[in-house]
């Protein structure tokens, strides 16, 4: 539960009788006031309408509105002061740029945009206040209550991350070979720059018996997965396997981890999960991309639309790698599946505990992929890949299509014969390897294989690379915080000094981490971690012959 | 190796390729065959009737010496005007004939060597080339071929320590070369010949003790054709491994496991085995000990051409340490095994051992190799066999599998789903088993088979926990368990578990009687009290005296494939001089002058290998067979009695003097 | 039907092997690979525990093996096939042409001097330098010179010739041929040793990355007197000495990812030698070796290991590393583990204790032979307990780390318990006969 | 005056330093030309007398060289070496002669090069100290000489014998004796023994009275009286004659303990 959550009940609701629930956000200084002049006013408006004070309407986060919708609210109100009468200056300015995030993330996923209102209501404005309400309420009336299947929290289980449920963790991971060498501190990129993280000290204590408490253990939420200590690990204790065992047990105690952008993110996934709403998420097939709704071929794309969507001001357009895969497909010949009522893997869930949502998850979209008639899916995002791989299986048992990740897919084309490179590209990257990708799947060589087989792309390598390459600094919207800057800017300084023109990555997440960390304050020089970023699948598709 | 297919005498056979260093005296000698048949024991003869091979031209006491100076193609003779020192040469005392040669080690050099002793009827020689360290004994060879005692022959290095560190003073590097042959010439005018001692060997060893390093050591012995005394003071063969409950690498038990080496000892027709026997004396040298077999009560005496010891370690016991001899169960590993071997074992699920009692650094110095093994084969032992009375439901136990996946494969089936399964389905840990945790300093599980099991262990859920000497672990008997605490120093606290038995690894020791054995034979103890072999590296299993042999855990601790491995080395070492049939010493020997010698003894003291003992006469003798001839005891002789023979004083100090003499 | 015994691979546990049936009269064919005898010891500069010069000691027992009339010693020849039985085995070797009469060179090393093709010298582990005609190294048994053909100009272009030109005794023969022999022995022993793993491809490690990282062996040459620095040890870098060491342990073993889960036994004391070498060399230098565990389980090794804590400095820190770099001073800096928390320290040397690891043709003699390997390629014993040095198959025999890693004493131990069931093996044929 | 080349006799050891000599040779080493090398097998066979003898026959150098500590071909030879080294130069302290014109290194098989360089060393120190004196000074002469009987002294020799177990092995008794005391036993033993010698040697060319000896020797006449009683009841003084109440003694060529 996250700060300024709302407490709604769920009321049997009846089509007859339905009377919206609705939280109106309200500004101290203005419509808060006009609020209380309504009131002072005696003007009616709907009882199904809760306000919440907040200082500033630039205090509303994103996640604060599907927190709202996922815990039950009809519709979402913000109101703040006048553009330019912000007691805070430019709050409210602030809070109307966001706003454009939410109606676009809400279309994308189906909740739609018209169950939340942005409105500015002086404190004088007692009559604007009580018509904005009336009108909203009547206005979600219409559209009816949130088709949201609302899960009641399971109340915290007192025997998670017992001694015998750790004991099993360490046999799942193979932790009792642990034979104490340390290698996996000497690499652990979180450790060497947090002086509080200490991984092997999680495994020893396990295996100390001293397990109990283990779930309860903030470090264990400090662990971005990356799984440099496993790659290193003599015998590959599974630590960050033992880390997720911990983190699901910690999450049936009732912890709730910090998460980033206020747990938007993961709020999304959980939406997705609950709901079986007609998504918006395609907008990005241009006119010239040619996809089908079955076929041999899945192109399973990801969270690109919401990703672009919440990162908008930052003009990431991740969606270019969708529609540079179906450019790849079609030059290829391929018409790939790519559906509209594709939903999230579940990544992000899976690696803060939340089993089951992701089960939810895994069994809409593996019934979406049978149903498609799909043998083949390709991934273009490393979380997805290692998701449907590792996670799914673990929980369906072996799956029946054939996963592919689009570096893997490259070399079958190219091999095949069936993609032409153009003359005249002369372009030197560097490799950014996403640790889902290579260290969790053990693919390491399909991208240097397909970059090696393009006219004219150059791969120079960092120093650090294929199991040792170092991490992006954050992983599962968890731990964003000074470590994960420093780490990410030695990535950044480590690629610049390859020389390369770019550096490609392969997941999404690394592009938004890595692109992230040198936008803001940089305590080095520039010109040391200034390189143009891209998307792998972005790049190969440019290099395409026309 | 039949006789009809020996290849021919090593002295008959032309020498044409170079060898590389001074011959030793095995190298030069004629072989010998096992014996495969039986052979009397002889008393040792030194073999005069051997054809004396001195040289027709040495009837007239005139010294004629002959010197050949190499050019080494322009190895010496670009740097030394090597016909100058010819010229020279020719000019020295005693020396009837000199030249050059381009190559003296090829044929053609060679043969002009063996003509000029015939020729000019040479009774010394020296060459004038390389080092005496690869080429003196080709040289000494081609002597003999002509007919002069090997030991007439000297050397002067004028490559090595010459013309090839002096590259660039001619001059100086052809006066040196000068020097360095009337240096030689002047050694070689007091060269006197030699005879190389032979003494018999009796073909016949004494294997003492019948552990398994003794039984092999026996066995190989005899299968390669000698006789074998084994004497054993217990009243069975087998040794410690009897104790044993089961062997690491075995299927079968312990006992099953070395039957067949017992049986195959017991009825070999070479072996006499001595039960409950011990030796009572042990006099003589290589070829030729005198030893005596007491056997409850009645002595035997048996005549032996070589000795190899095999009598094996005793078990620490651990008197003061974790509350052993306080709490019941609180044993040793070898009492841990007693009972296991005896399906006495309590009821025990949570079971401790700890490593390194009393050893490296407390009451022992020392590590004992083989605990850590012991220690993970009996834990294994219980995690295997011991399920029906540790666990509760011995059947639901799960094996794992064995090896490591691959992070990228390894598919953990989430918990709510495996439960939902039931209990005992794949994943899910086992519950109810034994818990046994291992207390150690390092787990010492070197090589590849050890390693396995160390592996194998912590796949078997295992616990090894690491100490340090600063914080032992604690014992103490709380209600019916015994408390172990200790300081965990990972997590840096103090810890505590209760355990149903504690078993503890001490390390192995020498047995008390060793050091009266080690008196008897003449060899030494280590100071860890093992016996001490000739040298660590190259020599591990040989004694500084020749024909003594040690083996298995009396040499140190050694688990049972090392001692296999020895027993089986000690027997081909053992082998060789009975196999030779006889002992040829090199004549670089010390010989004492007993009408000079007082019997002060202090050369029996400083002779590292054991070669000088008093006669009853009470003066010092040296055996020739032991002696290596480094000469230790004549440069301490307080009565100067004792002579180097080839490197005597005064063939040290003509060469000296002749240096200093400059150009006569 | 034959007597003979083949010794296959001529470093210590084959020389000891060789000396051991020859001296009791039995002949041998003693067959080595490489241009001399003498194996991984010849290359050590001292042994532990005693640091006895490691080719003091050795050098006598290579030129007893080689000048023995019992034993036929058959340098730069390699066996090639196998057939027949115990008692009856004929074996095929290949010998090489060195394109030098052994019987004429006298080993003056005249050619080598003036030879134009320089090399990295192999024996001293790349670190120094070899010409294309070439002895192994200052003690080679025996002391003939050998043809790199491969990067010999004459080969190459017909050209140059200086070799021939120079040798007074005519030993160079360009016109040798390699030559296949066929020998009849009774008993084979197979003693060849160990290779050393590249520790490349653990990155981690920072060998072949950072360039005053070293593997053990190279530093072994290093402070050899007769090595390619004379002696002295010299970063790579910048050529200065060092003045802080740190020996990483279990580089690639005990460690199944780097494909080695055995332990090979000698190299935490072969790093605390080293270790108490440097000390030797230099007062001043601090030493650290970082181990997984401490294995000093030989006889007087823990005392050893004391004695280099107390008297020579060395700290042993129980932990594995890795290895990062100061790129300002190309300082490799060591991370390692103190109670689960990363910690930093920059020597300005780092010497890897890296596997050894079976040669790479094991499994080509194994199949040649017809033995197994056992899951870590080394030769399987045909009973593990009682008896090691026998293999599954009749008179084919094992010694030395071939078999299982081990020590110098251990290895000299089984080429005499090797050398014992050989002659027991061709008695029991000849006498069948 | 022509260049002064060294008379440098080295004595080396088969195994280990004989071999790094080779060693040197085979690695082109240069060195100066001056050393010449004799052969022995272990460096503990080189006898104390055999130095000495040397020096007073004109050496202007000599160099031991022997395995290292621990290396020796036969087990421990080369700590005998050690023991007596420290007797030869402790005597060459007393005969006045330079000290550096006596060393002993250990020297393995594979230091070529530090055996040309120590060769180069020694080789440069002699030619700074310049040729022996022994020809040119009586006295010299005279105490190298007492230092040759020192080395033949039962004493000395049988203490270098028994040094080593009686500090590792305990004497007859098992006591063992301290290395520090040992060490105080060996140079009493010197120093007493020298100047017996020394009073042997000048009695030996000339016989002299106690008063005499006491002058050339350097020592108190009642020390002087004292030896010459023990000489004497060894035998191997004799009085030659005696001038009013002045006895003269005699060196005795037979005698002995």
């Amino acid at each position: 539960m996250q700060e300024g959550e709302v407490e709604t009940g769920q009321e049997t609701v009846t089509t007859a009788t339905f009377e919206p629930n609705i939280v109106a956000f309200c500004c101290n200084w203005c419509s808060y006031a006009g609020a209380d002049l309504a009131g002072v006013s005696r003007m009616q408006y709907p009882h199904g309408i809760k306000i919440i004070r907040v200082m500033c309407s630039g205090r509303i986060e994103p996640s604060f509105v599907l927190d709202a919708i996922e815990s039950g609210a009809d519709g979402v109100l913000v109101t703040g002061c006048h553009i330019g009468d912000c007691h805070y200056v430019s709050g409210n300015e602030k809070a109307e740029k966001r706003t454009k995030m939410i109606t676009e993330l809400l279309d994308i996923l189906g909740v739609g945009s018209d169950r939340f209102r942005l409105e500015w209501i002086s404190a004088s404005e007692a009559a604007k206040f009580a018509q904005t309400m009336n009108e909203f309420s009547e206005h979600i009336t219409q559209l009816g209550p949130n088709p949201l299947k609302f899960v009641e929290p399971e109340p915290p289980d007192e025997g998670a991350g017992s001694s015998e449920i750790i004991k099993e963790l360490i046999q799942d991971t193979g932790a009792f070979d642990c034979v104490e060498c340390g290698k996996c501190t000497s690499v652990c990129s979180v450790a060497n720059n947090d002086p509080e993280f200490a991984p092997r000290l999680i495994v020893v204590k396990a295996l100390e018996g001293i397990g109990a408490e283990l779930a309860r253990e903030k470090d264990i939420w400090s662990c971005t997965s990356c799984g440099e200590c496993s790659a290193m690990c003599p015998y590959k204790v599974d630590y960050a396997e033992f880390i997720r065992g911990l983190r699901v047990e910690s999450a049936m105690l009732g912890t709730v981890p910090i998460c980033s952008q206020g747990g938007l993110l993961h709020s999304m996934m959980r939406i997705m999960a609950n709901s079986d709403f007609e998504q918006n998420r395609l907008e990005w097939v241009d006119e010239e991309l040619q996809i089908a709704d079955t076929g041999d071929v899945f192109y399973f794309t990801g969270c690109q639309p919401q990703l672009d969507a919440i990162f908008q001001n930052r003009e990431l357009n991740l969606t270019d790698i969708g529609r540079s895969a179906v450019k790849i497909m079609n030059k290829a010949g391929v018409v790939p599946v790519v559906s509209n009522n594709e939903k999230c893997c579940g990544h992000d869930l899976n690696w803060i505990g939340d089993e089951a949502n992701v089960e939810l998850l895994m069994n809409h979209n593996l019934d979406l992929i049978r149903k498609s008639g799909a043998k083949t899916v390709v991934y273009t995002c490393a979380e997805c890949y290692r998701t449907f791989n590792i996670d799914y299986q673990a929980m369906a048992g072996d799956l029946e299509f054939r996963m592919v990740h689009m570096t893997e897919y490259l070399n079958e084309l190219i091999d095949a014969g069936k993609l032409k490179f153009k003359e005249g590209t002369d372009l030197k990257v560097t490799y950014h390897e996403p640790c889902r990708l290579s260290r969790h799947c053990g693919i390491y060589d399909a991208p240097r294989d397909a970059l090696a087989k393009i006219n004219g792309i150059d791969l120079i390598e960092m120093e650090r690379i294929r199991d040792k390459a170092a991490c992006c600094g954050v992983s599962a919207w968890l731990n964003c915080d000074g470590t994960a800057k420093k780490l990410q800017i030695e990535r950044m300084i480590e690629a610049k000094r390859t020389g390369a023109d770019a550096v490609l990555t392969n997941c999404p997440k690394c592009y938004i981490h890595l692109d992230c960390s040198i936008r803001d304050e940089i305590p080095v020089e520039r010109e040391e971690v200034e390189i143009p970023l891209k998307d792998f699948t972005v790049v190969v598709a440019e290099a395409l012959e026309d | 190796m039949e006789p009809e297919e020996q290849p021919p005498a090593a002295s008959e056979e032309p020498t044409e390729e170079v060898p590389e260093t001074p011959a030793q005296p095995e190298e030069k000698v004629p072989e010998a065959q096992p014996g495969t048949e039986e052979q009397p024991p002889e008393t040792p003869t030194e073999t005069e009737d051997q054809p004396p091979e001195t040289p027709a031209t040495l009837d007239s006491d005139e010294v004629r010496i002959g010197a050949f100076i190499c050019h080494c193609g322009t190895n010496i003779g670009g740097f030394v005007d090597v016909p100058a020192v010819v010229e020279y040469a020719k000019t020295l005392p005693n020396v009837v004939y000199a030249t050059d040669n381009l190559y003296s080690c090829a044929e053609d050099g060679l043969a002009s060597i063996r003509d000029a002793i015939k020729e000019h009827k040479l009774n010394r020689v020296i060459v004038a080339s390389c080092t005496p360290r690869t080429h003196a004994p080709l040289f000494q060879s081609v002597c003999e071929e002509a007919g002069l005692n090997k030991y007439l022959f000297e050397f002067a290095n004028i490559r090595e320590q010459c013309s090839w560190v002096h590259m660039k003073e001619k001059e100086e590097a052809t006066q040196k070369a000068k020097d360095l042959v009337r240096s030689a010439i002047s050694k070689a005018a007091l060269l006197v010949p030699q005879e190389e001692m032979r003494v018999d060997v009796v073909p016949r060893s004494l294997v003492i003790g019948g552990g398994v390093a003794g039984l092999s050591a026996a066995l190989s012995v005899a299968r390669q054709g000698f006789d074998v005394h084994l004497v054993e003071k217990e009243a069975e063969l087998g040794g410690f491994v009897r104790n044993l409950n089961s062997l690491s690498l075995a299927v079968k038990s312990a006992a099953e496991t070395i039957k067949p080496l017992i049986d195959d000892a017991m009825s070999h027709e070479n072996i006499t085995v001595h039960l409950n026997s011990q030796v009572e004396q042990v006099n003589g040298f290589i070829g030729n000990f005198d030893t005596t077999i007491v056997t409850d009560g009645s002595s035997k005496e048996v005549k032996v051409g070589t000795i190899i010891v095999a009598t094996g370690a005793l078990e620490y016991i651990p008197e003061g340490f974790y509350g052993y001899g306080m709490y019941d169960n609180v044993v040793t590993l070898t009492e841990f095994e007693i009972l296991a071997k005896n399906h006495k074992l309590p009821k025990i699920q949570n079971v401790a051992f700890i490593q390194c009692v009393g050893s490296k650094g407390q009451d022992k110095s020392y590590c004992s190799r083989i605990c850590c093994g012991v220690s993970i084969k009996n834990a294994l032992y219980i995690m295997e066999n011991y399920a029906d009375i540790v666990g509760e439901e011995g059947g639901g136990r799960v094996e794992v599998d064995v090896s490591v996946p691959e992070i990228s494969s390894r598919r953990r089936r989430r918990r709510r789903i495996t439960s939902a399964e039931g209990p005992g389905a794949p994943g899910g840990a086992p519950s109810g088993g034994p818990e046994i945790t291992i207390f150690n300093r390092d787990v010492v599980t070197y090589g590849a088979e050890h390693e396995i099991y160390y592996n194998k262990a912590r796949e078997k859920r295992i616990r090894f926990v690491r100490y340090s000497l600063e914080n032992l672990p604690k014992v103490k008997l709380e209600g019916e368990k015994l408390a172990v605490s200790y300081f965990h120093q990972t997590l840096k606290t103090d810890r505590k578990l209760l355990a149903d038995m504690v078993v503890l690894a001490t390390p192995l020791v020498a047995p008390p009687d060793a050091s009266e054995l080690s008196k008897k034979l003449k060899v030494p103890l280590g100071q860890d009290g093992f016996f001490l072999e000739a040298h660590m590296k190259l020599r591990p299993i040989d004694f500084a005296t020749d024909g003594i042999f040690v083996c298995g855990t009396a040499r140190g601790p050694a688990d049972i494939t090392e001692s296999v491995a020895q027993g089986l080395g000690c027997a081909s070492r053992a082998a060789i001089p009975m196999a030779r049939g006889f002992i040829q010493a090199e004549a670089i020997l010390a010989q004492v002058d007993p009408t000079i010698c007082t019997g002060c003894g202090t050369c029996v003291e400083n002779c590292p290998y054991g070669a000088i003992r008093m006669t009853d006469e009470g003066t010092a003798e040296v055996l020739a067979a032991a002696c290596k001839g480094c000469g230790c005891c004549g440069a301490t002789c307080p009565e100067k009695a004792i002579t180097m023979m080839n490197y005597t004083d005064e063939q040290l100090l003509a060469q000296g003097r002749s240096i200093l003499e400059g150009v006569p | 039907m034959s007597t003979d015994v083949m010794v296959i691979g001529g470093g210590i546990a084959g020389i000891q092997a060789s000396l051991d049936i020859a001296d009791k009269g039995g002949h041998v064919i003693l067959v080595e690979k490489t241009p001399s005898i003498g194996g991984r010891m010849a290359q050590l500069d001292k042994t532990f525990p005693t640091n006895d010069c490691s080719i003091c000691i050795l050098a006598p027992k290579m030129a007893d093996c080689y000048s023995h009339p019992n034993i036929d010693v058959m340098t730069y020849s390699e066996v090639i096939g196998v057939e027949g039985d115990a008692g009856n085995f004929n074996v095929n070797v290949l010998k090489k042409a060195r394109y030098v009469d052994e019987t004429m060179c006298t080993g003056c090393e005249e050619c080598v001097v003036k030879c134009p093709v320089k090399l990295p010298n192999e024996f001293d582990q790349g670190l120094g330098e070899r010409k294309a005609i070439y002895m192994p190294f200052a003690q080679a048994v025996p002391r003939v010179v050998t043809i790199d053909k491969e990067n010999c100009i004459w080969f190459i272009k017909e050209k140059c010739g200086a070799c021939k030109i120079l040798c007074k005794r005519e030993a160079i023969d360009y016109d040798q041929k390699d030559e296949e022999v066929n020998i009849n022995v009774g008993s084979i022993i197979v003693a060849i040793g160990y290779d050393l793993w590249d520790p490349t491809p653990a990155s981690e490690y920072g060998y072949g990355k950072y360039p005053n990282v070293f593997t053990g062996m190279e530093y072994e040459r290093m402070i050899n007197a007769s090595g390619p620095t004379g002696g002295e040890m010299q970063r790579r870098s910048d050529g200065k000495r060092p003045h802080k060491l740190a020996f990483i342990q279990c580089v690639g073993s005990r460690n199944p990812q780097l494909g080695h889960a055995y332990c090979c036994s000698v190299c935490c004391m072969f790093s605390t030698k080293e270790a108490m070498l440097a000390r030797e060399h230099h007062e001043d230098i601090d030493s650290a070796i970082f181990y997984k565990d401490l294995r000093a389980f030989g006889k007087g090794f823990w005392e050893y290991v004391e004695r280099a804590k107390k008297d020579y400095g060395v700290r042993y820190i129980n932990s594995d590393a890795t290895v990062q770099e100061n790129p300002k001073n190309n300082n490799p800096i060591v991370v390692y583990d103190v109670a689960g928390r990363p910690e930093k320290e920059e020597f300005d040397m780092v010497v890897l204790a890296t596997t050894l690891i079976p040669r790479s043709d094991a499994v080509k003699v194994a199949e040649m032979i017809g033995i197994p390997l056992t899951q870590f390629g080394f030769f399987e014993s045909k009973d593990r307990i009682l008896g090691p040095v026998d293999t599954k198959r009749d008179g084919v025999f094992l010694a030395g780390y071939c078999r299982e890693p081990m020590d110098i004493p251990e290895s000299v131990a089984e080429g005499s318990a090797a050398a014992a069931r050989a002659v027991e093996t061709v008695l029991e044929k000849g006498v069948s006969v | 005056m022509t260049e002064f080349k060294p008379k440098i006799i080295g004595f080396l050891c088969n195994w280990c330093s004989y071999a790094g000599a080779d060693l040197a040779g085979v690695s082109r080493y240069q060195y100066p030309p001056d050393i010449r090398i004799i052969r022995v097998m272990c460096s503990a066979r080189i006898d104390p007398m055999i130095i000495f003898t040397l020096f007073k026959e004109g050496a202007d150098g000599i160099l031991v060289g022997g395995c290292h500590l621990g290396d020796c071909h036969y087990i421990s030879g080369n700590y005998h070496t050690e023991k007596r080294a420290y007797v030869i130069e402790k005597l060459i302290e007393k005969t006045g002669m330079e000290p550096e014109r006596f060393r002993l290194e250990w020297i393995s098989a594979s230091e070529g090069e530090r055996f040309s360089k120590v060769v180069g060393e020694f080789t440069e120190t002699i030619r700074g100290l310049g040729p022996s004196k022994v020809k040119e000074d009586p006295e010299l002469e005279t105490k190298i000489g007492a230092a040759v009987g020192t080395t033949l002294s039962f004493r000395i020799r049988a203490l270098l014998g028994h040094e080593i177990q009686m500090a590792e092995g305990g004497n007859v008794y098992g006591e063992k004796v301290a290395e520090e005391e040992l060490q105080k036993i060996v140079d009493q033993a010197v120093e007493v023994e020298f100047r017996r010698n020394h009073i042997l040697e000048i009695a030996s060319s000339k016989p002299s009275s106690a008063k005499e000896l006491s002058q050339v020797v350097g020592i108190p006449p009642d020390e002087v009286v004292n030896h010459i009683a023990t000489l004497r009841q060894k035998n191997l003084l004799g009085i030659d004659h005696i001038d009013g109440m002045t006895p003269f003694y005699v060196a005795l060529l037979a005698g002995g303990d």
